[in-house]
């Protein structure tokens, strides 16, 4: 039966091994996987931005980030937050179980494009997941980007996603990294305290030599654009990220097909300028 | 291209003899009124002028359900029914052949879909001419002919059809029937000249096609799609028997075991309410207007800038199937006559 | 690695079909049994544990005495998981057809005087009363969706239901269309899908056994058959056969009684 | 000394029902058997609806017994309008209650009664030790509800069957299938006879018992019939089925009791092999004598051998009825059409349990004003009580849970069909 069929099945899921799991806040979790295949994990190449399709055998599929830098190679790092059928079988599986993996796909961001630039990563809750990825691999390659500021926010310090990671670059010399929370109920929050766009008049941007890559929830978005905008940014120097349901990750579902555009081939990361031409966007 | 002709009388025969070419299957009668591609036992049942059937040939490439693989704690193993199982499809209007052409463009590009091609390339076209109902506006689409997509191609012409030859495997099929065919001569010229001229004259219903992917943009927030999504019983008929809606959705089928198991694909239509329904419950098209507007939309206006072409091959089927009377070609000229005002 | 769960089978007032259902998986019965540790099931054995705590209760049938209320809650409270099993226990199903009637007079009119006897409340399905965390309907259930709910269950997740219509399945299965095609009362339209359009497959319009499908269109469904010729009376009776108390049907036929 | 025994839930019957016994000095001062199922009320809910909806509806009375409850009102609402069905409906139709009769019968016997033989508490318990007698009483069961399958479209609440006819009928091909099955079948069926002879049957109830069975015109042993004959002789045309029970009211119950003349009376596999058993021939008749139901028995755990001569019978004669089918040529007929008119209408049928009634009248646009509808437990109600009587008597020396156990025992040797007893009762003209 299976040998009529080509061996390119992008539909094919690739078994990983869950090598760690490190909880983040409530409901969200960092898995680091392993391939099985010595060969797959060799021919794995991402860019920042881009996804994978993790199937947990038996119960189905999603379309998770990846949060790790392709600069980092060794373990593919996933961060997951707990929403529904998939997700929860996932978090039910421990350490050293077998998952499914395919990808990666989507677009990613335009990394080659964005050198010799300013990069401004702004990230409201899960959001950061992606744009880890992208921070790491323009932290890693230090050298091609000019100034590089992230700025992030989570409701209060205990939903900080990758936490201790992001407190450690408070003082590097070579970002600036701002970290916020709505609230501080622990009293010993070293960073600010607000919303993600109170965090615009901390900072000088430079919107001909910047580049923006946002991604977090649909009011964050609209605060940030209007941030961004109010300082002259073109919309093709806004990145963003959107989430469609989605079921096969290359463009033949239908499923996330926003007007005349995939969100799995042509996205998930599109311009703003890309985002006020589809319909029906957030 | 190559071109012959086939005596009327000598039809069915070719027909029965195509068998050696893969299983045959054509129009036959399902129910009272209507007609549906399936396995022809006996020749004499085909209907040789069944106009629409109810489920458009796609079914042959991208069954309503489909294994994609069987999974066991070790992984998964691709899997493909009937893989490798040859078909003669006959009687396919050119409508049906662009519908498949479509689906082509669909599942090759970046990513081939390896179970669509798979079967596809096992199954051969022969196709053949119609005259058209109130249903139908392949005119309005430019799906009323087609130069290729088939092995072979039949036109009526009175006692004859003209039969193009569009692929080896069709000049396979002719020479391994010779003594049916015959060559064309000036009275068959003439004649087809003539029916393809009055065939033109038969379409009752005509869309304007020009500008329409601008007119899609302008009326994007009309009332007219509000009337639509008022009626609509998101039934998902249309998208079923549309030749060119492929979307699909997957799901993991387990054993008893709970460990063993399959993924299936399964025909999926952008009118369902959990279409575009994503975790944490936000919906990206809530108003059953919205969807009805997406299928639209998409036909019309996404896929004309995807591919270059609108996913529409003005069959009439979403027209006949619609309980709720939702009808494409009136939608779309009520559209440009709002525009007019 | 995983653990047989603990399930129960139960009924309330119906007609057993789902328990019957159960019975006739007659290739699979003992692999289910294998599979999970049956600790009830009256009408398939006499060793029953009333008590324990369960991973699963199926429960059949709707609640129609006041008592069943109590037996219910009793389920609820030992069972991590409710699934109410057919379309009583998930609709209320044939027997809340007439749930405007009152019951007294319903009583007297099938035992006489002496039926006043007995105490009855009017049908309603489970989720009236506790929380259920999955459905499957049907009257009876299927076969196909109790089997292919089960490994799902044993998996750790809730099974996949379909959100369309029998519509869907029905055009799947490439059936000439009753409704458009015949002009017949065919209410596959408002109907959940996953019987595989089993009735109009025998050219027998659909009766909704299954009851409605999420956002079912029923204001558009009345006024296709009423344009069709058939009356409001004959449209309402096929809509309360056999999920009269769903929402979006309720809504249509106190449509029906007022004006 | 008196002793009470309540036995709530009655295990391994399709429905709920309990049993409460009195016993004081040897004597029974009270027996019942309390069915204790909800009510639904159904012929309440049938009034004013089309004719056509009905036996939709009425089916839902029971699941084991849906596909003769459907055939049944089916035939009462062809009364009612002088519909004649076709050779073909009617074979057909036969072919449907054999699979029904196959199906109940089997999952009886081997899954509901048959434990009780070989002492464990159900069919899976029992699959343990006895693999081989579970996998024959499930290999059984499902051809039966294949037959239904094929034919009515559904094993449990049949689609397929119309009033008029069917909706699609069998193909030949489906047929020949069937046949296939059907002929293993007879061969486990076989196994299954060898089987059960080789079981003792308990005798404490014995006593003596009325029987009531329906009979064909061409005296025939069947599932269909126009007269209603009684051991004692009478007989009855079905449309004058009051004449025979007498339904009534019991406090206890939710179910009401039938008496003809004042006097209990039993129905189901033995009732049909007593009154009919003569008219049985080949394999079914070679069963009938091995497992000694030849001759007149007044022993009701007899009715648990009855129904597995019948599973012989029902097997032989579906094979029969198919080939009739395909002799004849399998014509794909639409339902016969229906011209509605003010009647009543009644139709009678075996269940697997025992004779079935459904009497319906309409007005002159078809829409039913009253339905009766009376099921076997119910007529079967009394005379379980008057066994459970002798029982007690019989047993009285007995410790309480061997009791408890062996009144369960005759109650199941009922086959009691507890939804069905309990659709409730007539609703005249209200
Ligand atoms: C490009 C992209 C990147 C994403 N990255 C991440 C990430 O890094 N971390 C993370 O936690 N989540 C991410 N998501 C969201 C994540 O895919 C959904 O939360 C997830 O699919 C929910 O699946 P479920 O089965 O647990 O939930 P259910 O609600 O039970 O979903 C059932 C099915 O619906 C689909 N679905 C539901 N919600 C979504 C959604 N939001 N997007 C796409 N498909 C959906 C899936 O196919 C899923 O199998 C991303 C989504 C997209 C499109
Ligand atoms: S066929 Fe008509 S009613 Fe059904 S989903 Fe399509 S547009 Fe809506
Ligand atoms: S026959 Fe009924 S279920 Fe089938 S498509 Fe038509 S309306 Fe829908
Ligand atoms: S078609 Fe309708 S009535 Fe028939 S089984 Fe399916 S849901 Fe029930």
């Amino acid at each position: 039966m299976s040998e009529h069929l080509p061996k390119e099945n992008p539909y094919q899921p690739h078994l990983a091994r869950i090598v760690r799991i490190l909880p983040q806040i409530p409901d969200h979790r960092l898995f680091q996987l392993r391939f099985e295949d010595q060969e797959v994990a060799r021919n794995f190449k991402h860019r920042p931005g881009q996804f994978v399709e993790l199937s947990v055998l038996g119960t189905g599929e999603a379309p998770i980030s990846i949060s790790s830098s392709p600069t980092r190679p060794g373990t593919l790092e996933l961060c997951v937050r707990k929403v529904g059928r998939v997700t929860e079988a996932l978090f039910r599986l421990p350490v050293d179980s077998l998952i499914g993996i395919r990808g990666p796909y989507g677009n990613g961001y335009p990394v080659e494009d964005m050198e010799g630039h300013n990069l401004l990563l702004v990230a409201g809750g899960l959001g950061m997941a992606p744009l880890r990825s992208l921070l790491w691999y323009a932290m890693d390659n230090r050298t091609k980007f000019k100034d590089i500021i992230l700025m992030y926010g989570a409701r209060v310090p205990a939903d900080m996603l990758f936490k201790y990671e992001l407190l450690g670059l408070l003082d590097q010399p070579d970002i600036t990294c701002l970290l916020t929370v709505d609230r501080d109920d622990t009293g010993r929050w070293p960073a600010h305290i607000g919303v993600v766009p109170k965090l615009f008049d901390k900072v000088d941007l430079d919107p001909k030599t910047t580049i923006a890559a946002i991604c977090g929830p649909p009011v964050m978005y609209k605060f940030v654009l209007q941030k961004l905008l109010e300082r002259n940014f073109s919309k093709d120097h806004i990145l963003m990220s959107l989430e469609r349901k989605m079921k096969c990750g290359v463009g033949k579902c239908g499923h996330c097909a926003i007007g005349y555009k995939y969100t799995c081939l042509d996205g998930p990361i599109f311009t703003y300028w890309d985002v006020i031409n589809l319909p029906e966007v957030v | 291209m190559k071109i012959v002709t086939l005596h009327k009388a000598n039809l069915l025969p070719f027909l029965e003899a195509t068998r050696s070419f893969g299983e045959l299957h054509a129009p036959l009668r399902q129910g009272e009124k209507s007609f549906a591609f399936r396995k022809v036992d006996d020749v004499a049942e085909i209907k040789v002028d069944c106009l629409r059937t109810i489920l458009p040939p796609k079914k042959y490439f991208m069954p309503p359900e489909q294994t994609m693989f069987s999974f066991t704690p070790e992984g998964y193993r691709p899997e493909n029914e009937e893989a490798g199982k040859k078909y003669v499809l006959f009687g396919l209007h050119p409508c049906d052949i662009h519908g498949i052409k479509i689906l082509d463009l669909v599942f090759s590009g970046k990513y081939t879909d390896p179970y669509y091609f798979e079967r596809r390339k096992h199954v051969a076209i022969i196709g053949l001419d119609c005259i058209p109902d109130q249903y139908c506006f392949c005119n309005s689409m430019g799906t009323y002919f087609t130069e290729d997509g088939f092995d072979l191609f039949l036109s009526d012409i009175g006692d004859k059809y003209m039969v193009m030859v569009g692929t080896s495997l069709g000049d396979d099929m002719v020479n391994a029937s010779a003594n049916l065919f015959g060559e064309v001569d000036e009275q068959a010229k003439e004649e087809f000249k003539r029916r393809s001229n009055a065939r033109r004259d038969h379409f009752k219903v005509e869309v304007e096609t020009w500008g329409l992917p601008e007119i899609f943009d302008l009326e994007y927030e009309s009332q007219l799609w509000k009337e639509a999504g008022e009626k609509c019983l998101s039934c998902g008929a249309c998208s079923m028997v549309c030749p060119t809606c492929y979307c699909y959705d997957v799901l993991d089928l387990l054993e008893l075991d709970a460990q063993r198991g399959v993924r299936k694909r399964r025909w999926d239509s952008c009118l369902f309410k959990d279409y575009a329904l994503v975790a944490g419950g936000h919906n990206f098209r809530k108003e059953r207007s919205s969807r009805v507007k997406n299928r639209f939309f998409h036909k019309q206006r996404g896929f004309v800038a995807e591919y270059g072409r609108p996913a529409c091959t003005g069959c009439g089927r979403c027209i006949e199937a619609c309980p709720a009377d939702i009808n494409i070609i009136e939608l779309i000229t009520k559209l440009r006559s709002e525009i007019n005002v | 690695m995983i653990v047989k769960p603990k399930i129960g089978i139960f009924g309330l007032t119906g007609c057993s079909g789902e328990q019957i259902v159960i019975l006739n998986c007659e290739d699979e019965l003992l692999d289910i049994a294998g599979a999970v540790d049956i600790r009830v099931f009256h009408t398939a054995t006499s060793d029953n544990d009333e008590q324990g705590p369960l991973d699963i209760a199926f429960v059949e049938g709707s609640v129609v005495k006041p008592e069943e209320v109590e037996v219910l809650k009793r389920i609820r409270k030992r069972a991590k998981l409710l699934v109410a099993i057919g379309t009583c226990a998930a609709w209320g199903g044939i027997p809340a057809m007439h749930n405007e009637l009152s019951r007294a007079d319903l009583c007297r009119a099938v035992y006489g005087g002496e039926g006043e006897c007995f105490e009855t409340i009017p049908p309603q399905p489970l989720r009236a009363f506790v929380k259920v965390d999955y459905n499957i309907s049907g009257c009876p259930m299927e076969k196909d969706d109790f089997l292919r709910a089960v490994p799902m269950l044993i998996h750790g997740d809730l099974p996949l239901q379909p959100a369309y219509a029998v519509c869907t399945e029905c055009k799947m299965r490439e059936n000439e269309c009753l409704l458009v095609t015949r002009g017949q009362l065919c209410l596959g339209p408002l109907t959940l899908a996953g019987c595989n359009a089993r009735c109009p497959s025998y050219g027998v319009a659909c009766c909704g056994c299954r009851g409605p499908v999420d956002e079912a269109n029923v204001a558009s469904e009345v006024k296709i058959l009423q344009e069709k010729g058939f009356t409001l009376a004959d449209i309402h009776n096929a809509l309360r056969t056999f999920a009269a108390p769903a929402q979006a049907l309720e809504k249509e036929l106190s449509r029906g009684i007022t004006g | 000394m008196s002793t009470s025994i309540v036995i709530d839930h009655l295990c391994r019957i399709e429905g709920h029902g309990g049993i409460t016994v009195e016993i004081k000095n040897g004597k029974a001062t009270r027996v019942q058997m309390d069915i204790l199922e909800g009510t639904r009320f159904f012929e309440a809910l049938l009034k004013g609806r089309i004719y056509s909806e009905v036996p939709g509806i009425v089916s839902r009375i029971c699941s084991i017994c849906s596909g003769v409850h459907t055939i049944t009102s089916q035939l009462a609402v062809e009364d009612a309008f002088g519909v004649q069905v076709t050779p073909q409906t009617r074979l057909l139709r036969d072919l449907f209650l054999q699979g029904g009769n196959i199906e109940s019968h089997a999952l009886h016997v081997f899954c509901l009664a048959l434990p009780d033989y070989l002492g464990y508490s159900g069919a899976i318990a029992m699959a343990a030790d006895h693999p081989d007698k579970v996998k024959l009483g499930l290999e059984l069961k499902k051809i039966g509800n294949t037959v239904q399958e094929v034919v009515g479209g559904r094993a449990v609440h049949p689609v397929n069957t119309v009033v008029g006819g069917f909706g699609k009928v069998p193909t030949a091909d489906e047929l020949r299938q069937l046949r296939n099955k059907l002929v293993e079948g007879l061969d486990l069926a076989q196994t299954a006879v060898d089987f059960v002879a080789s079981l003792e049957t308990p005798r404490f109830t014995e006593s003596p018992t009325l029987y009531a069975a329906l009979r064909p015109a061409d005296g025939s042993f069947s599932l269909l019939g126009e007269q209603i004959c009684l051991s004692n002789g009478q007989a009855y045309p079905i449309h004058e089925y009051r004449q025979v029970c007498n339904e009534f009211v019991v406090p206890h119950s939710h179910s009401k009791h039938s008496m003809f003349n004042g006097q209990p009376f039993m129905v189901g596999a033995l009732a049909r092999l007593m009154i009919n058993g003569a008219a049985l021939n080949g394999l079914a008749k070679e069963a009938a004598q091995r497992l000694g139901l030849d001759s007149f028995t007044e022993n009701i755990f007899h009715n648990n051998t009855a129904q597995v001569v019948e599973l012989v019978y029902s097997l032989e004669h579906s094979i029969q009825l198919i080939d009739e089918l395909l002799q004849a040529g399998v014509k794909q007929e639409k339902p016969v059409e229906v011209k509605v008119r003010a009647a009543r209408g009644t139709g009678a049928a075996e269940a697997p349990r025992g004779i079935l009634y459904h009497s319906y009248t309409f007005d002159e646009q078809g829409r039913l004003t009253s339905a009766d509808v009376i099921a076997p437990t119910s007529q079967n109600a009394a005379n379980i009580e008057k066994d459970m009587r002798v029982a007690v008597e019989r047993l009285a020396g007995e410790p309480k849970e061997v009791l408890a156990h062996k009144l369960e025992m005759v109650a199941r040797a009922y086959d009691p069909c507890l939804s069905c007893s309990v659709h409730l009762v007539d609703l005249t003209n209200g």
